[in-house]
């Protein structure tokens, strides 16, 4: 259960964040709309701990993740998977990969391997790649990576920032099915993305972010949230 | 009355700060000594004191400052022989004296000599000449091996020693300059064994010297081997870190704390008293500086430059060391040299040559 | 019609054992938009690097105008009238938008003013301005370029390129991370710039490049798979099997 | 338009103007008095400062630090040095000077401008090291005693004349030199050519696809830095009568970089302002205590964690809040939350 | 001199000596290429850590604590003061953009410092703990002192034992990943903050263990930081910056070239000739010889 209330950051003087609500039960999928530099990332980053709330109340369960340091925040079940993918640099994929066990403590060595593995097979492309460093991958198989490196710690809440920018397609749909299974696994997401149309199909309910606050609400099944919805991006 | 101001612009960081350390005690203990006895002329000595940092640049420009704000007559304490080349050249710009007790370089009162510069210790070729008649004496035609620092002072004090021994018969067999601050020493010694020497000099100072010592030791090299060397190579600084390393070790020096006159008693006995350590060659030469100022001083009854130096130029003066005279012709110091060995930690005097035998011609044809 | 701007051909690359980009042969015309797709990993953006002389193909021939500027160096294809993009945004994140943009213009001004104070350089300060007009960046001059939202960088790294005022301008997947109304603008404008320019576009928006494009390349595995009007490329069966995943 | 870094060069300019106040000042106050030692000692500051000034231009702009910035500022004081002792003129050492350091910095640009970053701040440096070595080893350049007994010139500035010994006329013409290197290096910087030199320090990799040569920028750069410090090494003999291999030796390099760092990066008028602090400092503490090493190394410490902008980078600030038009008041630095280097990612 | 002796006498004797030099160097070098090539950082007081190391073996050895006790403990307590000095030194201006420059700065004025606390407290005179291994051994006719073999010997195993926690266990990727973007890798569980000061302390420490293992070699004195240092930063250049292989086979390579040079040309000038194989090095292979820490 992830529960947000009033919300507020800041970068510098500029205050980003203003003043949000937003709630979350285990299963259910928030697609978070809006236009550029409304404030998405932002919120998420101030969920995953990169920016600090000047102000607010985030809870995870039972935990309050509100100030903590990121990996405090991770190991309480948080898995983000950034706008600009963050690959790291230096590192082969597999490392990159492996660097994802972390997230979780006290998990054996083989069970690591056996996660990473099952990695593969979901991303066979991956697998090939294993040995080239993580940067030199393609656009849209770094976004697979980004996406791999915080499956395998298996998280609560997963704040995934656009997903599908610069994806194929198939991949697109591919990324979409992933987010679905998280899903029927229980997990929360919150999902940021411009396209729109395909994010509603995974999305139970969504948020539009206009400067830092929450100002259209409904959920991904009903006719005339959508349409709202559609209004309000000018879709 | 107001008091003679003395610069001393010595080392207190860098590789030298253990030399500046010594330079700075055993002037401290001469002004109290002269100022407990009513000063020069009455007036108290006060010492101004600057870091040379052992580069000249730090050391004129602390110099000047001495000079020019503090208005000093007089200075001294500079390490580095391109320090006190630098200080002297300023030093006669300004129409002040400097004096050097510690820096070797023949140059200094040679070919780079100075009006306004006095030396007050020995030079390289000063010392050489004590060691190298009583080595010919102990060794006749040794097989010499020649280790010095990259540097002038080095290469001016191996020349000196080799002239000395190889004019009384001696056999160089190879020489080697190591660049200063130099780690690891074992790298010659594949040549220096090679070489089959009896006899080695070296001209290494403080760090340098322990380590070379020491190393030379653990490769089992003393046990064959006579070492000599510069006066400055093994002083109080490095003693502790030789240990049994020193043994033996043989040098051509004006001072050791083992000289037998009630002067010198007394001035051990007040350093140590003071700062809880033998003085050194370093100290004892600091000592006097202060002292033949004095003299010079008082004898000239003024502290003006022209009048000092003319009183300095030929003065003969009382040390620890006992008397010592300035040449008038290029400013360097003559005195009695001693040969030292050194018996566990003790400065062993085993033979002296007279002031007169050890000072060599004078080359200055600047005044 | 004249010349193509860009002519390549059998362009290769290999990275340690695998083929990047392997023998891809295609033109761009004169006012045309010209758009490369394929999968991800398809070697895309590889292509890209190779033509404007980030990467020195293994094989292969670029002519620009006819010139031969296989291997150039980045500044040299400059001069030549090309100017690209990059995939991840890639801007003078310390220095203002006004800034990133004038430095991009700046190689407008002859030669000699390079030495005569920046004031001088009237033509670069024109061109600053008109591109900050033109993508509607005049309130964010002054902001430095890594404040702005990720949208708002992408928009400038277009107004970058396109302020030298090319010849030939490729552009690598410009509308990433962009909303939907922006998207629109973009679309738009780039539509608009084949007046000045011919455009070289990578983009898996598909509905954008069906209506943006005139000529399409589908890339995969480093090979070209078809190419053709967008309409003829998207009933390839081929493409289908290979991009969107549903024959 | 004005843009913000014309307007903080112009503040730049108000604090160098300031600093040529401070210095005619004085002069006044120097000569009146009949200081000499304090004039000289300024005079050495401002030497020191011309070398600053070149580390700044090459790391404030161009994001390259050297730390063997002393081998040309050496290169300098030992030409004129040569020079000097054989006809003691002002303009032909200056001259020979600049065309020495000129040569040599093509030589060491060519090197050293193959590397980037940390790489470039070592080759920096070991070239310095082995150039101070070989010219240690020399005895025709007086090995390690270095050189004395370079006279004391007269410097002729068309009908006019001021003998390098006098410390208020040597104090100025040391101003006019350095301040004119200051206003050279301020107009290079402000010209389109400079802008790429800042766009460099940005985003290097970015700037070949903007059509300019990132390795031409940089060599530029890099002589021009070599000049800079060759020019200012060249006046050193002159006032001090000596050279000595300890100028070309890291400490000297080192306490160039200080200064910019104390005085603050990429501003330039902060390499003059931190050259002069840091002397004074030096004189000032190190006339108190054998330990000043102590309170410089906590100084600087804390000169880069509190004040990673510098003594200027403090002041400035407030000055471009004078002198800005509106539209320029509130600039926001970008927070912090990026990955840090740009260079692995792919172009 | 005729070949025979010349081989026997002078070079190989040469070339044992320069390789015992070379594990004092890549000794020194060890934790400096750590700190580098994982943190990213320049630590310019890395001499001074070494000094420190040599100063509290000597102390704590003038209070009867055994040599072998020592080459324990004094890394034991160089970890404190890594992790000190990574808080309040490194960590405010880690996360700046230009991290080599601030970080070298920052060192570079703990360097100062450190330099002149030790003279402080120590006084500025030379010391030396006494051999702990004394005598020497004859091996083919090429004489060896017994300690030199043991920290021939002492030295393999400490560089085999890092490069096994570096390379085999997961901790190199997690520390390069930490050093390159704290944000991301602590979003992956990666407790960053434990990590930078445990990588500091753990070079720091190595620096200390040099410093107690080299003390009875080349003596004790305030400066002596300085010593090996400047060989240390060529060692892990040259070597590729941060690579433990790479900086064994350049230090090795180096002393070499330094040992033969002052044999065949001049000991005057081994310096030029060690920097201008660096400068040659960073000109024709910027990377160094081998690859940067962190890949398995
Ligand atoms: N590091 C930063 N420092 C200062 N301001 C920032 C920073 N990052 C973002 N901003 C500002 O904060 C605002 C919100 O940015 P954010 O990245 O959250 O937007 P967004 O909704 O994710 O937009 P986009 O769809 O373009 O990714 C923007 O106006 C942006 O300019
Ligand atoms: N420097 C490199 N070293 C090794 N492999 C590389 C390198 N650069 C690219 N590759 C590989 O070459 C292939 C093509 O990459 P490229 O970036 O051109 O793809 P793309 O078509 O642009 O994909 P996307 O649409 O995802 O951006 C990828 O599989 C990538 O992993
Ligand atoms: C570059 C460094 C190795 C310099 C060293 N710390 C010194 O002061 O000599
Ligand atoms: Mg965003
Ligand atoms: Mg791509």
């Amino acid at each position: 259960m992830l529960k947000i209330e009033g919300l507020n950051s800041h970068y510098g003087r500029s205050h980003i964040i203003q003043g949000i609500d937003l709630s979350a039960a285990p299963g259910e999928v928030i697609g978070i709309f809006g236009r550029n530099g409304v404030g998405k990332t932002t919120l998420l980053k101030t969920i995953a701990g990169w920016v600090k709330p000047s102000s607010g109340t985030i809870r995870l369960g039972d935990v309050s993740l509100a100030g903590l340091e990121p990996d405090r925040i991770t190991r309480s079940g948080v898995g983000l998977v950034p706008e600009d993918r963050r690959i790291f640099p230096g590192l082969t994929v597999e490392e990159n990969l492996t660097l994802g066990l972390m997230q979780v403590r006290g998990r054996s060595a083989s069970a690591g391997r056996a996660v990473i593995s099952e990695i593969y097979d979901r991303f066979p492309r991956l697998r090939e790649r294993r040995h080239q460093l993580g940067t030199t991958l393609s656009g849209g198989e770094q976004q697979m990576l980004a996406m791999a490196r915080v499956l395998v710690g298996e998280p609560q809440l997963v704040l995934v920032d656009e997903p599908s920018e610069g994806l194929a397609p198939m991949i697109v749909a591919e990324v979409f099915a992933i987010v679905r299974e998280l899903k029927e696994r229980g997990a929360m997401v919150l999902l940021v993305e411009q396209n729109v149309h395909e994010a509603l199909a995974v999305t139970d309910r969504f948020v539009v972010i206009e400067r830092g606050r929450i100002v259209l609400t409904g959920e991904a099944e009903d006719a005339k949230d959508r349409e709202r919805l559609m209004e309000a991006l000018a879709v | 009355a107001d008091p003679i101001k003395v610069g001393v612009v010595t080392p207190s960081t860098g590789t030298f700060a253990p030399i500046g350390q010594q330079v700075r005690w055993a002037l401290e203990l001469a002004a109290k000594e002269i100022n407990a006895a009513g000063g020069i002329m009455g007036r108290p000595v006060t010492l101004i004191v600057e870091d040379e940092e052992t580069t000249p640049a730090a050391a004129v420009q602390k110099a000047e400052k001495l000079f020019q704000v503090d208005n000093v007559d007089f200075l001294t304490g500079t390490v580095n022989s391109g320090a006190t080349l630098a200080v002297g050249q300023l030093a006669e710009r300004n129409k002040k004296l400097a004096t050097t007790s510690v820096s070797f370089a023949d140059s200094i009162t040679a070919d780079k000599c100075s009006p306004n510069v006095f030396r007050v210790n020995a030079r390289a070729g000063q010392q050489s000449a004590a060691l190298a008649a009583w080595l010919l004496k102990q060794k006749p035609k040794a097989k010499i091996y020649y280790l010095g620092p990259d540097y002038e002072m080095g290469r001016s004090t191996v020349a000196a020693f080799k002239a000395n021994a190889e004019k009384l018969g001696a056999q160089s067999v190879g020489e080697v300059f190591a660049p200063n601050d130099s780690k690891d020493y074992t790298q010659f010694f594949g040549q220096i064994r090679a070489a089959r020497p009896e006899v080695m000099y070296i001209s290494v100072a403080g760090n340098d010297t322990a380590r070379l010592l020491t190393q030379m030791q653990d490769f089992g090299l003393l046990n064959s081997l006579q070492v000599v060397g510069a006066s400055g190579t093994i002083t109080s600084a490095n003693m502790g870190a030789l240990g049994a390393a020193a043994n033996g070790f043989a040098t051509g020096a004006g001072y050791s704390p083992q000289i037998d006159t009630p002067e010198n008693k007394k001035f051990v006995a007040d350093f140590r008293a003071a700062y809880k350590v033998d003085p050194d060659l370093y100290g004892a030469d600091s000592y006097g500086t202060l002292y033949a100022y004095k003299a010079a001083v008082e004898k000239a009854g003024s502290t003006d430059t022209d009048k000092v130096r003319a009183a300095l130029e030929g003065l003969t003066w009382n040390t620890p060391q006992g008397p010592k005279t300035i040449r008038a012709g290029d400013h360097q110091a003559m005195q009695p040299m001693y040969v030292v060995r050194i018996n566990n930690g003790k400065f062993d005097i085993i033979d002296k040559v007279s002031a007169e035998d050890a000072i060599g011609p004078d080359t200055c044809t600047r005044f | 019609m004249s010349r193509p701007v860009l002519e390549v051909s059998d362009l290769s690359i290999a990275f340690g054992g695998l083929r990047a980009v392997d023998q891809v042969t295609f033109a761009a015309e004169r006012h045309r938009i010209t758009t490369v797709i394929g999968p991800n990993g398809a070697g895309k953006s590889t292509l890209f690097n190779m033509i404007s002389g980030a990467l020195k193909p293994l094989s292969g021939t670029v002519l620009i105008d006819g010139v031969d500027m296989t291997g150039a160096a980045p500044e040299r294809l400059k001069g030549a009238g090309l100017s690209r993009s990059f995939q991840i945004t890639n801007l003078f994140f310390e220095l203002t938008v006004a800034e990133n943009l004038r430095l991009a213009a700046q190689v407008l001004e002859p030669a000699k003013r390079a030495l005569l104070p920046i004031r001088c350089s009237t033509r670069a300060q024109a061109k600053t301005q008109a591109m900050l007009e033109r993508f509607e960046l005049t309130h964010k001059r002054d902001e430095l370029a890594g404040n702005l939202s990720h949208g708002d960088q992408r928009r400038l790294e277009i107004a970058v390129c396109l302020a030298s005022e090319p010849k030939i301008l490729l552009l690598d997947e410009p509308t990433q991370g962009m909303s939907h109304q922006d998207t629109a603008d973009t679309a738009k404008l780039v539509r608009s710039l084949t007046q000045d320019v011919s455009v070289l576009l990578i983009e898996h928006d598909i509905g954008l490049v069906m209506e943006l494009s005139d000529h399409v390349v589908v890339m995969h595995q480093g090979r070209k798979l078809a190419e053709g009007p967008p309409a003829a490329v998207r009933a390839d069966p081929q493409v289908q099997a290979a991009y969107f995943g549903h024959a | 338009m004005l843009d913000r870094l014309t307007l903080s060069m112009r503040a730049s300019h108000v604090l160098a103007a300031l600093l040529v106040v401070a210095a005619l000042v004085l002069a006044v106050v120097g000569s009146a008095i009949g200081d000499t030692f304090y004039l000289r000692l300024a005079t050495e500051a401002l030497i020191f400062a011309g070398l600053a000034l070149s580390v700044d231009l090459l790391l404030g702009y161009s994001g390259a630090l050297s730390l063997g910035q002393a081998l040309y500022f050496g290169i300098g004081a030992y030409t004129s040095a040569l020079v000097l002792m054989k006809v003691p003129s002002f303009w032909l050492a200056m001259g020979a000077a600049a065309g020495m350091t000129f040569v040599c910095a093509i030589i060491g640009g060519l090197i050293a401008n193959r590397v980037r970053g940390v790489y470039f701040a070592l080759i920096t440096f070991g070239l310095a090291q082995v150039v101070a070595k070989v010219v240690y080893n020399i005895r025709d350049l007086g090995a390690s005693d270095g050189m004395i007994g370079i006279p004391v010139i007269d410097i002729g500035i068309g009908p006019f004349s001021v003998s390098a010994g006098n410390p208020v006329g040597f104090f100025l013409v040391v101003l006019v030199i350095i301040m004119a290197l200051y206003a050279a290096t301020a107009y290079l910087l402000d010209t389109p050519f400079g802008r790429v030199l800042t766009a460099l320090k940005a985003n290097e990799k970015r700037v070949p696809f903007l059509g300019y040569s990132v390795w031409r920028a940089r060599m530029v750069c890099y002589l021009a830095a070599a000049l800079i410090a060759g020019l200012s090494g060249a006046l050193y003999p002159m006032l001090r009568g000596f050279v000595s291999p300890e100028l070309m030796f890291f400490m000297t390099s080192g306490n160039a970089v200080i200064s910019v760092i104390l005085g603050g990066v990429g501003t330039l008028v902060g390499a003059l302002y931190g050259s002069v602090f840091l002397v004074i400092i030096k004189s000032v503490i190190g006339s108190w205590t054998d330990h000043y090493l102590i309170i410089i190394g906590l100084l600087f410490m804390a000169g880069v964690l509190f004040m990673p902008k510098g003594l200027i980078g403090f002041v400035r600030p407030h000055v471009e809040r004078m002198i800005a038009p509106r539209h320029l008041r509130e600039t926001r630095a970008p927070e912090q939350d990026a990955p840090l280097k740009a260079e692995e990612v792919k172009p | 001199m005729n070949a025979l002796d010349y081989l026997q006498f002078v070079l190989a004797p040469q070339v044992v000596n320069g390789l015992a030099l070379g594990v004092a160097v890549v000794l020194v070098a060890l934790g400096l290429t750590i700190i580098f090539g994982l943190l990213d950082v320049i630590n310019m007081s890395h001499g001074e850590f070494y000094a420190v190391g040599a100063y509290l073996a000597l102390a704590l050895g003038a209070a009867h604590i055994d040599f072998w006790l020592l080459i324990v403990l004094v890394p034991v307590l160089m970890l404190p003061l890594g992790m000190v000095t990574e808080r309040l030194l490194i960590r405010p201006v880690f996360n700046t953009k230009d991290r080599h420059v601030t970080t070298l700065l920052v060192t570079f004025g703990l360097a100062l410092i450190a330099e002149d606390v030790l003279k402080l407290i120590f006084g500025p005179n030379t010391q030396r703990p006494p051999t702990p291994i004394p005598g020497a051994s004859e091996i083919f006719g090429i004489i060896l002192p017994n300690y030199r073999l043991f920290l021939i010997a002492i030295g393999a195993v400490i560089v085999a034992g890092v490069a096994f926690v570096v390379y085999r266990t997961r901790l190199g990727a997690m520390v390069r990943a930490a050093a390159y973007d704290r944000n991301m890798a602590a979003s992956l569980g990666v407790p960053v903050s434990l990590v930078y000061s445990g990588t500091f302390a753990f070079g720091v420490a190595l620096a200390g263990l040099a410093g107690v293992l080299l003390a009875p070699i080349y003596s004790i004195f305030p400066t002596m930081g300085r010593d090996f240092i400047l060989l240390a930063f060529t060692v892990v250049i040259v070597g590729g910056m941060g690579s433990i292989w790479g900086a064994v086979v350049a230090g090795l390579l180096l002393t070499q070239v330094q040992a033969l040079a002052s044999l065949v040309i001049s000991p005057v000038w081994t310096d030029p000739i060690v920097f201008g194989t660096m400068v040659a090095f960073l000109v024709f292979r910027p990377q160094g010889l081998f690859g940067r820490l962190g890949h398995a």
